[in-house]
C-alpha cells in the first residue's frame, strides 16, 4: 500500500472512532492501535492471573466456609477474566503462548499492587474494598473504548469486578462490627494497602506516557491523577463508614475544590516495585513460571490426545 | 444425642467433600492451563458447597448452638472421617485427576443412590448435587484418558498415580457402625454393594486410556475411623488456623 | 585356600567366638559371617534413618519449646546411631552409597513399625515408650556380640535408645496427668501403637529364619518369642503406671508361668506392612530417594571443592 | 508493662532464633547426606535453646504468669518481629545454607556486641551461644564455598540462592523503636554500625566462593515491623498448631 493510501485509511479509522463505532477485529487499523492494544489488554490479562495469587494464598486458610466459597468463586472469576481478555488480544493475531512467554520472561507488565503479599485475612477484604475499587476506576470508562472485543469484555468484567467491590467491603465491615482484634486487623489492612491503591491508578501526568494517544482511541478517558481524585473521593465516605482511619495525616476535605487533599505518594517504593524489587515480584513470577513449567507435559499430552483422536475419526471416516 | 447415627453418617459424607475442596484449593493459580485452574477452582467450590449443606444439616441435628464452621473447623484431627483417598496430596496433575476420578466414579454412584434415601433432607441435598458430580466425573475421566493415552510421559505420571492412589480404593466401601445403621434404616446408602460396579467401571477408563491396572491387592484404609496420613494434619494445620487463632468471633 | 584351609581358619574363628573373643574387621571371617553382618548392621543402620522420619513429622508441630528442642535432639540420636552403624558395615568393605542403593532399590529391609504414620503428638510418647523399647530388648544382647565394631556401636546406641525410651515414657505420663483430651490422646496412641510394637520382636520362631547361625555368632541370644514375651511382662506394668489400658482383651496374668498371656498378633498385617504394602512405605521410600536425588548435587559439589583444593595444596607444595 | 521496650528488644532477638530453626527443623531427615542432616539439626537445636533463654527472660519481664511457650506459641503473626531473611523457605541446600551465612554473619556480629550488654542477662545468654554461633557460621560459610566453588551446577544455585536472599540482607541493620531505646541505654546493640563489616565480611567469602556480588540495591524490609512474608502463616500454622488446638494444657 502507499503511503498515501494508508493515510487515507487511517482518516477514515480516526473517524470511525470519533463517531464511536467500534473497531473489531477483522476491520482494518493501524499498526500501532494493534500493538497498543495487544499490550494493554494483554497487561491486564496478566494481572488478572497473576492477581489470582495473592487471593488463592488464603482460600485454604479462609475463616468460614462461606468465606472460603466466595474467595473461590472470586479466584475463579479473575482467571475467567483471564481468559476472555487473552482471547480478545488473540483476536489481533498473539497467541496466548507468545503472551505468557511475555509475562514469565519479564517483558510485559502487571499491575504491580499484586507485588505485596496477603499477610491477613482482613487483605482479603482491602483487596476487594480498594483494589478492586481502584480497578473498576480505572475500567469502567473502557466499556466504552473503541475496540469492540476489549469494551464487551470489560463490560462483563466491571459487572464482576463491582460484585467483588462489594464483597470486599462487607468483609470489611464484618470485621469492623466485630472484636476489637477483628478491627484491629482490618485497620492494618487499610494501613498497608492503601498507599499502594493510590499507587494503581498509576504515575502522577506528569509522568505518564502514551497518554494523548489513548484518549484519542478511548483508552483512556480522564489522566491518572483525575482517576485518583475520584478513587479517594469515593473511598473517605466508605473508611468513615466502617469507622477506619485513612493512614494520611494530610487528607482532608477542601471544600473550596469539592475534593480531598491528600498526602505526599512515595513514588521511589512505586518505581522499586514496578521495575520488580517488591515484596513479592520474584515470588509471584516464580509461581507462574513453575505453573507453566510443571504443566507442560500435562499441555504435550493433551494435544498428543486431540492429535491421535483426529486421526482416529480421520481413519473411521475413510 | 439423639440421632448419633445419623449425624456421624453426615458427617462421614460432608468430610469427604470439604477435604477433597480443600486440596484443589490449594491448586488455585498453580494450574498448567487457566482452563484447568478454571475447572479445578469449580469443582471445589462445588465439593465446599456440598459440604456446607451437610454440614449445617449435622449442625442442626447436633443442636448446641453448633453452626456449620464449628463442624468443618473445630474438631480433632481423629474426629474427621473422610477417607485417606481425599487426603492425599497434589503431588502431580497426574494425582489430582486420578484422585478426583476414583472418587467421582464412587461420589456419582453414592449420590445415586442416596437419592432415594428416606431422609428427604439427604435425598435434596443429593437431588442439587448430583449434576454436579456428574460433570466432574467427566472433567476427570476425561483428564485421565488425556493423560494416560497422551505422551509416554504422560503415560507413565498417570500410571505412576494410579498405582499410588489405587491402594486407597477400597476404604470408599467400607462401612462404619454409622454406615450400617443407616444404610438399615433406609436412610444411607449400603456402599458395600456399590463395589463391583466401582471396580468394572473404574477398570474400564483406565484401561480406555491405556494405562495398565493396577495388580496389587492389599489395600490401606484408616480415614473412616479417622486414622489419617501424615498429610492430613499440615492440611488441617491450614483449613483451621484462623479458627484456632481467632476463636468464637464471625466473619 | 584349599578347603582344608579354609576349614582350619573356620575352626579357629568360631573357637574365638565361642571363647567371647571379638572379632576385628582385619581379622579373617567366614564369608557368610561377613555377609550377614552387613545385612544385619545395614538393615539397623537403614531403621534408624528411615525412624528419623516418622518422628521428625512432629519437629515444626511440637507443643512447646522444650519438647521440641527433645525431639530434635532425638532424631539428631538417630542419625548419630545410622552413622555409626553404616561405619561399622563400612569396615567389611561396603560403601555407604551402595548401602544406600540397596535401600533405595528395596533390596534392603528397615523395621516396619517406621511404615506407620503417626498422626497425634502423642504418638511422639508411644513411640519412644514402645518402639525404644521393644529395640532396646532386641538390642542390649548385641552389645556382647562377637563383631567388635557392632558391639561398641550398641553400646552407645542401647545407651540413648534408654534415654529415649524414659522420655518416651515421660511424654506419656505428662498426657497422661494432663486433661481429659491429652489423656485419650495417649491411650489413642497406645491403641495404634501396641500390636506394631510386638511385631517388631519378629515373627513367630516357628516362621523365622537365620536363628540357629545367629545364635552362635551371638548376633542373637533369644528367640523372637522370648523377647516378645520380656517386653510385654516389662511394658504392661508401665501402662499401669500410665493408667492406660492395653488394647488386648486377652491380655491376663498367667500366675503358673510367671509372666503374661496375650492375644493373637495379626500376622497378615506384618506381612502386608514386611512386603511394602503399609500406611507409609511408598511415603518413607519416597522421602529417602527424594533427599538422595536431590542431595546428588550438594554431594557432587562438595566431592569437586574437595578435589579442587586437593589440586591447589599440591600446586602450592610444588 | 515497666520496661516495654527491653521486653519488645528480646523478642526481637528470639524470633529470629526461633523462626530460623523452625525452618531447619523441617528438613530433618531430607538433606544430601547424613552428616549434613545431623548438622543442620544440630543448628535448630542450638538455635531453639537461644530462643528459650530470651523467652524465658521476657517473659519474666512481663510478669502476668506468661511462660516462654506462650510467648514463642500463641502470638499472632503481626507480633512476630523476625526479619524476612531467616522465614525465607529451603527452597534448595543453596538456599538453606545461603540463609544460614547472611544470618550468621550478622548473629556472630551480633552476639560479640551484646555480650557487652549492661543487661546481664543478655550478656550471659551471648557468652553462652557464641560458641554455638560461631560454628554455625564456619559451617555455613564452608557450604557456601563448596558450593559456590563446586560445580558449574552448584554454583548457579548457589548464586540464585545468594541472589535472591541478598535482598533480605539490609533489614538486619535497621533499628526499631525498641532497638534504639536499648542501644541508647547501652543494653542492646547498635546494629546500624555492624553494617559495613557485615557486607565486607559477607562479600569476601562470596567472592572467595567463586560467586558474584549481587548487584541490586534494592532491598526488602518489614519482618521487624510485623509485615512478613507468605511464606511466614504457614509456617506459623504448623508451629502454633497445638498450642492453638488445645489451649492451656501442658506438654
Amino acid at each position: 500500500m502507499s503511503n498515501e493510501q494508508i493515510k487515507n485509511l487511517e482518516e477514515i479509522f480516526e473517524a470511525r472512532i470519533a463517531r464511536d463505532e467500534k473497531i473489531e477485529p477483522k476491520d482494518w487499523m493501524p499498526e500501532k492501535y494493534r500493538q497498543t492494544h495487544i499490550r494493554q489488554m494483554s497487561q491486564h490479562a496478566h494481572s488478572e492471573i497473576v492477581g489470582m495469587l495473592p487471593e488463592g494464598n488464603w482460600i485454604t486458610r479462609a475463616p468460614s466456609l462461606r468465606r472460603k466459597a466466595a474467595l473461590l468463586a472470586k479466584v475463579q472469576d479473575e482467571a475467567g477474566h483471564g481468559l476472555y481478555l487473552y482471547s480478545a488480544c488473540e483476536t489481533l493475531g498473539v497467541s496466548r503462548d507468545e503472551l505468557y512467554e511475555q509475562l514469565h520472561s519479564g517483558k510485559a507488565k502487571y499491575s504491580s499492587i499484586f507485588n505485596y503479599p496477603t499477610v491477613t485475612w482482613a487483605d482479603m477484604g482491602a483487596i476487594g474494598w480498594l483494589v478492586d475499587g481502584a480497578a473498576i476506576i480505572n475500567q469502567v470508562p473502557l466499556c466504552n473504548t473503541s475496540f469492540g472485543p476489549y469494551a464487551r469484555a470489560m463490560v462483563r468484567v466491571c459487572k464482576e469486578e463491582s460484585f467483588h467491590q462489594r464483597q470486599g467491603f462487607e468483609i470489611m465491615l464484618k470485621l469492623c462490627n466485630g472484636t476489637p482484634e477483628q478491627k484491629e486487623m482490618a485497620q492494618d489492612a487499610l494501613n498497608r494497602w492503601w498507599w499502594p491503591s493510590l499507587m494503581m491508578l498509576g504515575p502522577t501526568d506528569a509522568e505518564s506516557v502514551h497518554t494523548e494517544q489513548s484518549m484519542k482511541w478511548k483508552l483512556k478517558r480522564k489522566s491518572n491523577d483525575e482517576l485518583r481524585q475520584q478513587f479517594i473521593d469515593q473511598t473517605v465516605p466508605q473508611a468513615d463508614i466502617l469507622g477506619l482511619t485513612i493512614p494520611d495525616p494530610d487528607l482532608k476535605w477542601n471544600e473550596s475544590k469539592g475534593s480531598y487533599d491528600f498526602g505526599e505518594i512515595d513514588w521511589d517504593e512505586f518505581w522499586q516495585v514496578v521495575k520488580g524489587h517488591g515484596p513479592c515480584n520474584k515470588q509471584r513470577m516464580k509461581a507462574r513460571v513453575d505453573a507453566w513449567e510443571n504443566g507442560a507435559w500435562v499441555r504435550d499430552a493433551a494435544m498428543a490426545y486431540a492429535e491421535k483422536n483426529e486421526a482416529k475419526k480421520f481413519k473411521k471416516a475413510i | 444425642m439423639k440421632n448419633e447415627n445419623l449425624y456421624n453418617y453426615i458427617l462421614g459424607i460432608a468430610d469427604n467433600s470439604l477435604i477433597l475442596g480443600q486440596r484443589l484449593g490449594e491448586l488455585c493459580g498453580h494450574g498448567p492451563t487457566l482452563e484447568t485452574d478454571i475447572a479445578g477452582t469449580n469443582i471445589s467450590l462445588d465439593l465446599i458447597g456440598q459440604c456446607r449443606n451437610y454440614y449445617q444439616y449435622a449442625a442442626k441435628i447436633k443442636g448446641e448452638e453448633k453452626t456449620e464452621d464449628d463442624l468443618a473447623f473445630l474438631r480433632l484431627e481423629r474426629e474427621y472421617k473422610n477417607v485417606l483417598l481425599v487426603e492425599q496430596p497434589n503431588t502431580h496433575f497426574g494425582y489430582v485427576m486420578g484422585r478426583q476420578f476414583l472418587f467421582d466414579v464412587y461420589h456419582l454412584m453414592f449420590m445415586t443412590e442416596l437419592l432415594k434415601s428416606k431422609d428427604e433432607t439427604l435425598a435434596a441435598i443429593a437431588k442439587k448435587g448430583i449434576k454436579e458430580v456428574s460433570y466432574h466425573k467427566r472433567f476427570s475421566g476425561d483428564w485421565v484418558k488425556r493423560l494416560g493415552d497422551g505422551t509416554d510421559e504422560s503415560n507413565a505420571k498417570m500410571q505412576e498415580a494410579i498405582d499410588d492412589l489405587w491402594t486407597y480404593t477400597d476404604e470408599l466401601f467400607d462401612m462404619t457402625a454409622a454406615d450400617k445403621a443407616m444404610a438399615a434404616e433406609g436412610i444411607g446408602v449400603d456402599v458395600s454393594k456399590l463395589k463391583d460396579a466401582y471396580y468394572k467401571e473404574v477398570s474400564e477408563v483406565i484401561q480406555e486410556a491405556n494405562l495398565k491396572l493396577p495388580e496389587s491387592k492389599y489395600f490401606i484404609r484408616g480415614g473412616k475411623k479417622g486414622v489419617h496420613s501424615e498429610h492430613m494434619g499440615y492440611l488441617l494445620a491450614d483449613l483451621q488456623y484462623m479458627q484456632r487463632t481467632y476463636p468464637n468471633m464471625e466473619w
